[in-house]
């Protein structure tokens, strides 16, 4: 059964895009690597940013984790807080 | 006290929210917006945050102070959205009861902040702009 | 700015004094009585100043930290008289470009105050009072 | 032909000796370390703080460093600023 989740944008990543949110669509093995393709393919203007992190559910994730349809997913772009 | 906010950064009262009997020494740090960056002028900042995570974040930089020093008080104040030249971008603060705890971990509080929290600041110039540390 | 005076620290009115365009760090450090001691209870702090030497002696110590951290603006405001628990008893405040540079120059100020300047500071207890440092 | 300087006392200086100033006698040949001698003489209980140096208008004195007849003198014992 085909789903998705959102990606929230920010930032530069944000401004690449145009948009603060884009949807990515999910299988039951999509992990964090495949969410970073997916979106480097249908967003090649993020080439452009120096590193790119994933934070699921407000928390910083490894390339492996499984993502789940509900989780909160966010692109982290190097951080200038401060 | 952890806090995200677009309101101007009120430092009397950051002050008076760490006033403890016990302490002795009160570091507090202010980032403040300057008027130039690598030598090219600057007409304002943006910041921009993901607060839940970045309230996150700063929950666990607090808590990893808390362990390394006797930390009594602290304060963790960031701001967002448009700052001019001259206004504070972060306050940290942190009463302690001897001055060295005070300094040191409010050093570490600022400068692990700028390396894990998910806050980022356009520099906005006369002719153009630019999000700080996003190009390779 | 060096200053001694006998009434309350303005927090306020001292950052404002240190205010920069081209700052992007403050540091203000704050020495404040607490209650207790070697864990004696404090009732209140005495403290008694040499003016003219005190404020030479800070003004050589500020003139040190120019000459190894470049700073912008800073004020050195220490209080004399009576002061209550939870009093300021002595704030620096250090405006530089970079944060390093604020912390490491405040920090000097304050340390090297403590050692070379004469400013003496009673402990008054419930059961009898006692000059800091005086004694062997 | 005699001659003396007055001293300023502070902290437990003043405490111990029940004054904020007192005068000490002086000839051409006083050194910093000749007052310091005198004084301990003249008060006794000055021996019980840790360490005494001497202030020459407003400056940190070597102990041989002569005294004049105009120079301002304070004793400072420990400080304990901040």
């Amino acid at each position: 059964m085909a789903s998705s989740v959102s990606v929230l944008l920010f930032g530069i990543t944000r401004d690449l895009t145009g948009q603060s949110k884009v949807v990515v669509p999910l299988s039951e093995h999509t992990r964090v690597i495949d969410l970073l393709s997916r979106l480097h393919q249908d967003y090649p203007a993020l080439a452009g940013i120096k590193s790119l992190l994933v934070a699921v559910n407000g928390e910083y994730a490894e390339q492996d984790q499984l993502i789940g349809y509900n989780d909160e997913i966010a692109l982290i772009p190097p951080v200038s807080g401060g | 006290m952890i806090s995200i906010t677009t309101d101007p950064i009120d430092v009397a009262a950051a002050l008076k929210s760490i006033e403890s009997e016990q302490a002795g020494a009160i570091d507090l740090f202010l980032g403040v917006v300057r008027d130039n960056t690598q030598e090219r002028s600057v007409n304002r900042l943006e910041y921009e945050a993901y607060d839940r995570m970045a309230i996150n974040e700063m929950e666990k930089i607090a808590d990893q102070a808390h362990q390394r020093w006797p930390i009594l008080r602290y304060t963790i104040i960031h701001r967002k959205g448009t700052l001019q030249i001259g206004e504070i971008a972060v306050l940290i603060g942190v009463a302690t009861a001897h001055r060295a705890d005070a300094f040191e971990a409010c050093r570490y509080i600022i400068d692990t902040i700028k390396k894990t929290v998910p806050i980022w600041k356009k520099e906005v110039f006369m002719d153009g702009e630019e999000w700080v540390n996003a190009h390779p």
